[in-house]
């Protein structure tokens, strides 16, 4: 006990992505404050994604400079490493790709009660929640962190941080509110829910290690005796509040209703950023904090694969809303990636997994925001059209549309050529050198069958007679210039994934800082 | 048996003509469509008689065996190359002689059918097949000729196709002879599988090394071939549905050619595959006996002109096959059988042709009748090919069939004594044929107006009378025949002599006399009722072709009716269910699985907190294991 | 270094991608039918230059795709391969003259169609060509694609129905391969696919079944053998002529192709393990296939059903193990794609002109349309395999070779020719022969373009029927490779003779 | 005396976690999470005095602050909600199923 | 000694207070048993050598957390009860199986462990600024993330719960028009509504104000009370003939 306290180090540079996204949302709450409201929606937009791009810039400053750092930063608080840093670079991305994305899908006033002469004159007025930008960067700032909180306390602050704008986000939508509302409540409670077993967690592994630090944690594996149960029992516990952010089963119920009910840009940012920063968590606690625990948890992972990969699959078969499809295919792919997180064994085979991951997560991300994408596009008088029947037909409709989407769906699908093939090559490859056969062909046969409710939508655009009074087709610039984006990723991820092969295996070269 | 040589050159060399002509011609014929309508049956004729001339010359050369190359078909397994030996040109002789005139004759009978151009073509592609067939040195050249003789004869019996009975016995004809086939098929994997190639030279040379069970397995089989082609039991009951085609498709095809492929195959391979008193050809005899007996039976109870001549041609290669399983002391008479009885049912088929012709194609005898003065050519030749067959003494037949009998005779007294039967038989329905047909009261109806048939039309019949009356003779008497084929199939440790009235002669001459009294009696003197009376049950029996067609359709058809029926459903509601009913499954699964997504988040929260409790507990257990 | 392979995939690829953005539809057509001749060209004049005496693989390119994950763009080919590719060259033109009218009634538009047409032919080369195993793979699955949008956009009533079957059999079995590739790579562990450097590369009996497993069933579904066979009548059925000949005749070959090349080669071991039911399954098929072809209503199911027998024959040649049946069976891949080729078109022909592709709807077309009847009749005795057409060659090598094995497995395979001659005629009296029966007396005959349709398919089973000897050379060459790599030897016959006069 | 805090603790999560279950009252649910962040923080004091270093007590101090912007958000939800629906049973929001 | 006693104590208390927390049927009674159990944990932070946390936990959790939880209770009708009844079906039982399951792994595993007496925390004599260099060195990020999520808190409640001026607001004057306007158009009273005494003889809010004529002026009965005292059975008749006539006179006025 001194005195005195020494000052902390913060590196900075390291960190100046996140700073910049938290500065940006910041600044955007000052201008909520003070520009008139006339003047907000031109000052939010680019500051978002100017700050999004700069953060993205400086990702690569950061390699740039002094090569992958491996170093956790800011008294240890955050893991700056090479997964880290590609997590974010991704997460940017997608998170870039997501706003622009949003167009008129907000709620003008979120008090007015839908339906009410309040509504309409705010409506009516041009009044609008500005304030869904600063949420939408603090919600990528909490993932950006998430995803490389090197403490489980940073973790826990992090996953508030990119929770409780999104809970708000989600009942932000313009049309249907009711569902959003809903979907808005439904998060928020099971969230709640959920981080509490989270900390419930950390409080065991706290109790178990007396640290929270992940590596420390890792090191008190083989230090620490007699209190297994709680190790286990906490890990356990731990793994409940993750496997709920990327919707595990039987942690997956939330998924459905909330990238249903959300706006669309929100789902589809949930849907890519937050699945990719979870994961980043997840595999972070799994491999750096449990790393010495394998036999012990691999076996309750690779039952919770298998049974996202085939409730995800099945469930989504009879769905008839398509982003609710969406979700559940959502579900099966957190399943596919699942079965590259029980891969592990050595250090090469680590980084083997680990790069597959991280290239899955960039192509999905990148697919999946593309989808939403075209959803946000196929509008019927009361919004978007969901239900899948309005989507016969597309084909003849719009064909370039209906094109991209199905060259996203075989994506989804995992067919040559496309990035999803690569993804899923990549995963299974990994699950299969790590010798996790059967998994991999319960994946097989749970993409089978997944196969076919995304060809059943390709079917229903291209095979089907449109209907008469088919929806309309509405292509703002911005949600054009995206799914054009995510189009040709999805083909360059295809047919050229080299390039991103070698980030992500330069990522996952040195693993997770420790 | 002399040693096959190679050779190329000369007129030998040149034999691959004989197969091109035709080949050629039908070619023409068939792409040149319409254009070729004014000319086509010229070309048609010219053809065949071409081939026959090369055929001649090929005669003229010294004989011996002559293995003229081609060039190679599959590469490591056969060559295409022809074998020109005594056997083969006698072959094809016959093939190109006789057929040439039938083309001949046909130039008349087909006159008035618009389609006679292609008849043309399909009767050229019979020609070149069969010459492929009979001069091939191989067995799968032989096969490619085999094929190539069904699909001419499939095409040829179903010419008029708009009828569904020609159209149903084309199909009939080709089915039960790829019956044939796979026995041959099997036969020819065997003998590859034996001795590593297809060639004659090196089979026959090295087929005494072989185990006798692969010889007599491989004689089977290429047994069950030849009794598909030459309609031998049990794969005899299309021949008599073929009469559907026009009738110098019967003459040449189902009488005198295409049919004797099988006594052919025997005969080719006999040295090989049926040598004397082996398995094998013990079957080849049983089987002629059985088949000559059946067709002379069947012969009986024909009304059909033409039926009754098929259930003959059946009966008279059985002879053959008789003669061709007695090793090579009947293989001369079983040539010479096939060569006379190429020319005399030549002569018989086309003079039905001819009488048909004048009574509006019909074929029934029972309205025929008186017409010996009416078409005076016709009678004459027509009885002059009822003669020989019969084997009136001197006329051609005598001096074959007699020589298959006592052969038979010499080798065992039963396969003898049941062909003196046939030969009876054959006395009565042959007389039958001739006596309804030329004698008794006109039964025909008004409308009809039988006249002679056109020149072109009966000269083929009177050369084909002239040989069915001489040729006999002249290949039999001082073994001529035999002596010629001898280098080709080997000659018997003793050559036989002819005797006139032997014994068994002059037995077979009083059962044939017995027969044709008989038939005088029933339909010469004796009106011809005009409906067919119901017979007693042997009547039956033969007129429904000895229950042939019943058994296959009660042991074949209906099984495999059925059969067929049981693999669609099982196809579809099996197979195919299994996989629909996996798909129905899942989806069945899905939508009763999503229930649980109950739009509670209370539920939700359930499934957290038990999913929570499942997963503390199992890694709790895992992690104490 | 040569780019011949390259050229060959480029030109239809460029090509589909032009012909998509061709407006008239005229254009296209013909734009589709002049890139798909000079595909038909350049594959020509690369099948002149093969040195049938020369190394494997010939026309080998060889570069780096994908690095990180061993995965090359490596393509070469040996004579299995280039016969393959010279089939898919020659059917395309085909197929693009015989569906000038074939997509007008489709769900999309007809630049669509031959735009499709034109990439499928692109892969179809491709997965013949490809000499690195992912390579393969990529190109095995992504055919399906074009498929399935041709079935399912242009194809019958039950399109949608059909399309989606044989997308999603094709994509299952697809993905136990893609375990059964990752597994392979991971445990080589060589860091590369390429096809030369996997063989003989699993030596464990256990890891070489199960990948064998992985491989077959993806091939036994694509060729397709029974019991997986049920997508094919639905797919055939459905799509348009033009596709429904692309679709049986070039794509169901890569399963048996894959077969030869992939499973026996890789897994000789586990091939050799396998036989007993492989063989098993390919006489099952022949029978069983040729029976259901026996009891069909619809024409091109029946055609779907013989080729299900047909494919046993190719598979049954496959894995007799004898030169001669795999040359067979690879002829036989050659010529079942010109004749069942020829049945599809002018069955489609036929059935176009009368609407109905149920036989009982016709009846006697031969008085109105002989020609027509002619050639149909023609292409259905190749199906028979008659001797003088081409199959029968193939046919009767896969027999003879597989007799020396497997003798009674053979045999009862060959009892096939009777059943053929069964479901061939007797389709073949229904439709054609008989009195004509009403609708199809305004039947008109063939007209020029399809008889260029026809002619070329009818010349090469004649020519190949009586010279086979070109094409069994270069197979030949490519066989004997293999079989060194399997190590597999002849059966000897029992009296050897002399080959003099063989 | 540890296992007596923690065994607690427990107990009053597990409480928390039937009480999400059971109850209807959107905010009373909330208020169940709430007991169980509570049960959290005092497994972490008793752990940090077991440790003999504050780590725990510095986490127990974050949830706190994290909980009181956690119930900001909530709160605000459920009243959006109940605006809407005059209602806060969480029954009464289930549109959003299957 | 005296830490088992009080944590004995305390442990059954917070246990009753958290078993009445998801048992009472009334959300108000709800929350003050949580505040219970806020206030016992408060007091073993002391006990367990945390006494910065026992104070801040009762100033924000009790204080502050409990108050806007009280709050919204209010606004969202703070009568509401839970009916007793389930309404899904299995709900209940599987609650309370995983519940018991859950506690029993837990404590399982506790016991289980073998857990050593505690160090103590007699190495940080002075509780405040040890956690205060703690926060402010090893924990400064996380420290400083937390604002973030306060300044989300803040803006989430301007989202969901500000309501945006969107018209000018009205004067005094505006009003008086706007009620004048209304009585030339429908009739209705401008005037304020009666104050509860004018004519009244009890100055109580569950008493209605008299009009001039001695009868009821419905409009100023308290609805609340009015709803309570009807379902207490206690409303006097005259109010609730009133209030029928009233609602009767809205109703015309509606039309």
């Amino acid at each position: 006990m001194t005195d005195t306290i020494t000052a902390p180090t913060i590196e900075y540079l390291l960190l100046s992505p996140l700073l910049v996204v938290f500065g940006a949302a910041i600044v955007g709450v000052l201008v909520e404050a003070f520009a008139p409201r006339y003047l907000r929606a031109a000052f939010q937009v680019p500051l978002t994604l100017l700050s999004l791009v700069a953060a993205f810039a400086l990702v690569i400053f950061v390699v740039v400079k002094d090569g992958v750092p491996n170093k956790a930063a800011a008294m240890g608080a955050v893991a700056a490493d090479g997964p880290a840093l590609f997590i974010w670079g991704t997460i940017l991305l997608l998170a870039f790709v997501s706003v622009l994305l949003i167009g008129d899908d907000f709620v003008p006033s979120a008090v007015a009660v839908p339906g009410s002469v309040e509504e309409e004159r705010a409506v009516s007025e041009g009044a609008a929640h500005t304030e869904v930008y600063p949420l939408v960067l603090f919600a990528v700032g909490g993932m950006l962190l998430f995803a490389a909180s090197n403490d489980l306390l940073v973790m826990f602050v992090a996953l508030e941080v990119m929770s409780l704008p999104l809970y708000m986000l989600c009942g932000l939508a313009r049309r249907r509110r009711l569902l959003s509302q809903e979907a808005a409540m439904k998060y928020f409670l099971l969230g709640a829910f959920s981080s509490a077993f989270f900390l419930y967690g950390t409080a065991l592994l706290y109790g178990y290690a007396g640290s929270i630090d992940l590596s420390k944690i890792s090191t008190s594996l083989s230090s620490v005796g007699g209190q297994d149960s709680l190790l286990f029992i906490g890990a356990a516990v731990l793994g409940v509040g993750l496997f709920f952010k990327i919707g595990a089963v039987p942690f997956q119920m939330w998924k459905p209703d909330v990238y249903q009910g959300a706006p669309t840009p929100i789902t589809a940012l949930m849907a890519s950023g937050t699945l990719v920063a979870a994961f980043g968590a997840l595999l972070r606690v799994f491999w750096v904090a449990l790393g010495n625990l394998e036999w012990d948890w691999s076996p309750v992972v690779w039952a919770v694969a298998i049974l996202t990969m085939v409730v995800g699959a099945i469930l989504a078969i009879t769905q008839t809303d398509i982003k609710r499809m969406l979700a559940y295919s959502s579900i099966a792919h957190a399943g596919f990636i699942l079965t590259a997180v029980v891969a592990t064994a050595g250090a090469k085979q680590n980084s083997l997994a680990l790069s597959g991951i991280l290239f899955y997560l960039v192509a999905y991300g990148l697919t999946t925001v593309g989808a939403f994408g075209v959803v946000t596009m196929v509008r019927d008088p009361g919004g978007e059209a969901w239900h899948l029947s309005r989507w016969a037909g597309l084909g003849k409709r719009s064909p370039k549309l209906a094109m991209v989407l199905a060259f996203f769906l075989l994506a989804m699908a995992g067919i040559p050529l496309t990035s999803g093939f690569f993804a899923k090559y990549a995963v299974f490859s990994a699950a299969v050198s790590g010798g996790a056969v059967a998994l991999v062909v319960v994946g097989v046969v749970a993409s089978a069958i997944a196969a076919f409710f995304y060809v059943r939508v390709i079917v229903l655009m291209f095979f089907s007679d449109p209907a008469a009074d088919g929806p309309s087709i509405v292509m703002p610039i911005a949600t054009r210039g995206v799914v054009g984006f995510a189009a040709l990723a999805t083909v360059v991820l295809g047919v050229f994934p080299q390039p991103v092969l070698d980030l992500a295996s330069k990522a996952a070269q040195s693993l997770f800082v420790r | 048996m002399e040693p096959i040589v190679e050779h190329s050159g000369g007129v030998i060399g040149a034999s691959w003509l004989m197969i091109a002509f035709p080949l050629a011609s039908a070619a023409i014929l068939l792409l040149g469509g319409r254009r070729t309508n004014a000319w086509g049956h010229l070309l048609g004729v010219f053809a065949p008689v071409a081939s026959f001339v090369v055929a001649v010359m090929c005669f003229l050369q010294p004989s011996g065996r002559y293995d003229v190359g081609l060039y190679d078909f599959i590469p490591g397994v056969a060559k295409v190359g022809l074998l020109i030996d005594p056997l083969s040109i006698t072959f094809a002789l016959l093939i190109t002689g006789v057929g040439s005139l039938i083309h001949i004759y046909s130039i008349g009978y087909m006159a008035h059918d618009p389609e006679r151009r292609r008849f043309f073509a399909y009767l050229n592609l019979f020609v070149a097949a069969m010459l492929l067939l009979v001069l091939a040195d191989n067995y799968l050249v032989l096969f490619l000729g085999w094929e190539g003789v069904g699909l001419a004869s499939y095409l040829l019996i179903g010419f008029w196709q708009f009828k569904p009975t020609a159209a149903t016995a084309a199909k009939k004809a080709f089915v039960v002879n790829r019956v044939g086939d796979f026995g041959f098929l099997v036969g020819l994997f065997t003998i590859f599988a034996t001795f590593g190639t297809f060639a004659f030279g090196p089979v026959f040379d090295n087929a005494a090394k072989a185990s006798n069970g692969t010889l007599t397995a491989i004689g089977i089989m290429l047994l069950i071939g030849a009794c598909g082609k030459s309609a031998q039991l049990p794969l005899q009951s299309w021949l008599l549905d073929a009469m559907e085609g026009p009738t110098p498709v019967s003459a040449l095809i189902h009488a005198a050619t295409m049919v004797t492929a099988g006594v052919y195959l025997v005969v080719r391979s006999g040295a090989a595959f049926f040598p004397e008193g082996a398995t094998a050809s013990l079957i080849v005899t049983i089987v002629g006996v059985a088949t000559l007996l059946a067709g002379a039976i069947i012969g009986t109870a024909k009304d059909d002109i033409k039926k009754a001549l098929a259930g003959s041609t059946m009966s008279q290669i059985g002879y053959m096959m008789l003669a061709a399983g007695l090793g090579p002391a009947g293989y001369a008479f079983a040539i010479a059988h096939l060569l006379t009885h190429g020319f005399f049912k030549a002569d018989l088929f086309l003079g039905a042709g001819s009488v048909m012709h004048a009574m509006k194609d019909e074929v029934n005898m029972r309205r025929y009748g008186a017409l010996r003065a009416l078409m005076p050519v016709t009678f004459i030749t027509f009885f002059i090919g009822y003669l020989a067959i019969i084997g009136f003494p001197l006329l051609s037949g005598y001096f074959t069939k007699d020589g298959i009998i006592e052969t038979a005779m010499d080798s065992n007294a039963i396969l003898g004594w049941l062909a003196v039967i046939g030969a009876g038989i054959t006395g009565f329905y042959m007389s039958r044929v001739v006596f309804m047909t030329f004698f008794g009261s006109k039964r025909w109806a008004d409308d009809v107006h039988p006249h002679e048939s056109p020149s072109v039309m009966t000269w083929p019949l009177i050369i084909l009378s002239i040989g069915s009356i001489f040729l006999g003779g002249y290949l039999i008497l001082s073994n001529r025949l035999m002596v010629y084929l001898g280098p080709a199939v080997g000659l018997p440790e003793a050559l036989p002599q002819f005797h006139p009235f032997s014994p068994t002669g002059l037995a077979t001459l009083a059962l044939v006399a017995l027969g044709a009294a008989i038939a005088w009696v029933r339909y010469g003197s004796a009106e011809v009722p005009q409906v067919a009376p119901r017979g007693s049950f042997l009547t039956t029996f033969a007129r429904r072709d000895l229950y042939g067609d019943a058994l296959n359709e009660a042991l074949l058809m209906r099984p495999g009716q059925w059969l067929t029926r049981l693999a669609v459903w099982f196809d579809n509601k099996g197979v195919d269910g299994v996989v629909n009913g996996l798909a129905a499954g899942i989806g069945g699964s899905s939508g009763r699985l999503r229930r649980i997504q109950t739009g509670f988040v209370r539920s939700y929260a359930l499934s957290i907190f038990v999913g929570a409790a499942v997963l503390v507990g199992a890694w709790y257990v895992v992690g104490n294991l | 270094m040569n780019y011949w392979l390259s050229l060959l995939m480029a030109v239809p690829a460029v090509g589909a991608a032009g012909v998509a953005f061709i407006r008239r539809d005229r254009t296209a057509k013909v734009a589709t039918l002049v890139i798909s001749l000079v595909t038909l060209a350049l594959t020509v004049a690369m099948t002149v230059q093969f040195s049938p005496h020369g190394d494997t693989f010939q026309f080998q390119e060889k570069y780096d795709w994908i690095p990180a994950l061993g995965i090359h763009w490596a393509v070469g080919v040996d004579g299995i391969a280039l016969v393959l590719i010279l089939l898919s060259a020659i059917l395309v033109p085909i197929v693009v003259l015989a569906s000038w009218w074939d997509a007008e009634e489709g769900k999309r538009s007809v630049r669509t169609y031959f735009a499709l047409l034109l990439a499928l032919e692109a892969m179809m080369i491709g997965v013949f060509a490809a000499t690195d195993v992912f390579l393969f793979y990529v190109f095995f699955e992504a055919m399906l694609i074009p498929m399935y949008f041709m079935i399912g956009s242009y194809g019958g009533a039950q399109r949608s129905y059909a399309a989606v079957k044989f997308l999603l059999y094709s994509l299952f079995g697809g993905l136990l391969m893609l375990v059964a590739v990752i597994a392979l790579y991971s445990l080589a562990g060589k860091n590369s696919f390429l096809f030369t450097d996997l063989i003989g590369v699993i030596k464990e009996p256990g890891a070489q079944r199960w990948l064998f497993l992985g491989f077959f069933i993806a091939f036994a579904i694509k060729a397709p053998l029974v019991p997986f066979h049920t997508w094919l009548p639905d797919a055939a059925a459905q799509a348009p002529a033009g596709a429904a000949v692309l679709l049986v005749g070039v794509l169901d070959k890569v399963g048996t192709f894959g077969m030869l090349r992939f499973c026996l080669e890789l897994f000789p071991e586990a091939s050799r393990w396998a036989t007993p039911v492989v063989i098993a399954l390919s006489v099952i098929g022949i029978i069983y296939g040729a029976i259901l072809a026996i009891g069909q209503t619809d024409i091109k199911r029946l055609i779907a059903y013989t080729s299900i027998s047909h494919f046993g024959f190719i598979s049954l040649g496959v894995f007799a193990l004898t030169s001669q049946a795999q040359t067979g069976a690879t002829l036989y891949m050659v010529n079942h794609g010109f004749s069942t080729g020829a049945l599809f078109l002018i069955a489609g022909m036929l059935i176009s002109r009368r609407g109905s592709q149920y036989i009982a709807d016709f009846g006697g077309v031969q008085k109105v349309a002989p020609i027509l009847a002619g050639t149909f009749l023609i292409a259905g005795l190749s199906g028979l395999s008659m001797p003088g057409l081409s199959p029968f060659v193939s046919e009767f090598m896969v027999v003879n070779g597989s007799f020396q094995r497997y003798a009674v497995p053979t045999i009862i395979a060959t009892s096939a020719v009777v059943l053929a001659a069964v479901y061939i005629l007797w389709m073949y009296q229904r439709t054609m022969n008989g009195p004509t029966v009403e609708g199809v007396r305004e039947l008109t005959d063939l007209n020029v373009r399809e008889k260029w349709v026809v002619g070329p398919l009818i010349a090469l089973l004649l020519v190949f029927g009586f010279y086979p000897k070109p094409l069994i050379d270069v197979i030949t060459h490519g066989v004997n490779e293999a079989q060194i790599s399997i190590q597999y030897t002849n059966p000897a016959p029992a009296v050897p003779v002399a080959k003099e006069g063989s | 005396m540890t296992t007596h805090y923690l065994v607690l603790s427990a107990l009053l999560f597990a409480i928390g976690g039937v009480g999400v279950l059971v109850r209807r009252n959107a905010i009373v649910v909330f208020m169940c999470v709430e007991l169980m962040l509570n049960a959290c923080n005092l497994a972490f004091v008793t752990f940090a005095r077991q440790h003999g270093n504050l780590d725990g007590q510095v986490i127990a101090f974050f949830v706190m602050i994290v909980a009181a912007a956690e119930v900001v958000v909530g709160l605000a939800i459920i009243v959006t909600i109940f605006r809407t629906r005059r209602s806060a049973s969480v029954d009464d929001a289930n549109l959003l199923k299957y | 000694m005296g830490e088992t006693f009080v944590f004995w104590v305390l442990a059954v208390v917070s246990v009753i207070a958290a078993l009445g927390l998801v048992f009472s049927r009334k959300a108000v009674y709800s929350a003050l048993m949580l505040g219970v159990v806020m206030l016992s944990l408060a007091v073993l932070y002391a006990v367990q050598d945390a006494p910065f946390l026992a104070v801040v936990q009762i100033i924000v959790y009790t204080g502050a957390v409990m108050m806007l939880f009280l709050f919204v209770l209010m606004m969202v009708g703070v009568d509401s009860s839970d009916s007793l009844v389930e309404t899904i079906k299995g709900q209940r039982f599987w609650a309370v199986l995983a519940g018991l399951g859950f506690a029993v792994l837990l404590a399982l595993g506790i016991g289980n462990a073998f857990i050593g007496p505690a160090k103590g925390l007699a190495a940080y004599p002075q509780n405040v600024p040890s956690l205060a260099e703690l926060i402010f060195t090893r924990h400064v990020f996380a420290f400083e993330v937390t604002s973030a999520l306060l300044i989300t808190a803040a803006l989430g409640a301007v989202v969901l719960a500000h309501r945006e001026r969107l018209t000018p607001k009205l004067t005094q004057r505006d009003l008086a028009r706007q009620r004048f306007k209304e009585f030339a158009r429908t009739g209705r009273n401008p005037a304020p509504l009666p104050g509860p005494g004018t004519y009244a003889r009890h100055n109580a809010i569950d008493k209605p104000a008299l009009l001039p004529d001695g009868s009821i002026a419905a409009q100023s009965v308290n609805r609340y009370v009015a709803r309570y005292e009807k379902a207490e059975g206690t409303l006097p008749p005259e109010v609730a003939q009133a209030l029928e006539s009233d609602s009767e006179a809205l109703e015309l006025e509606k039309e």
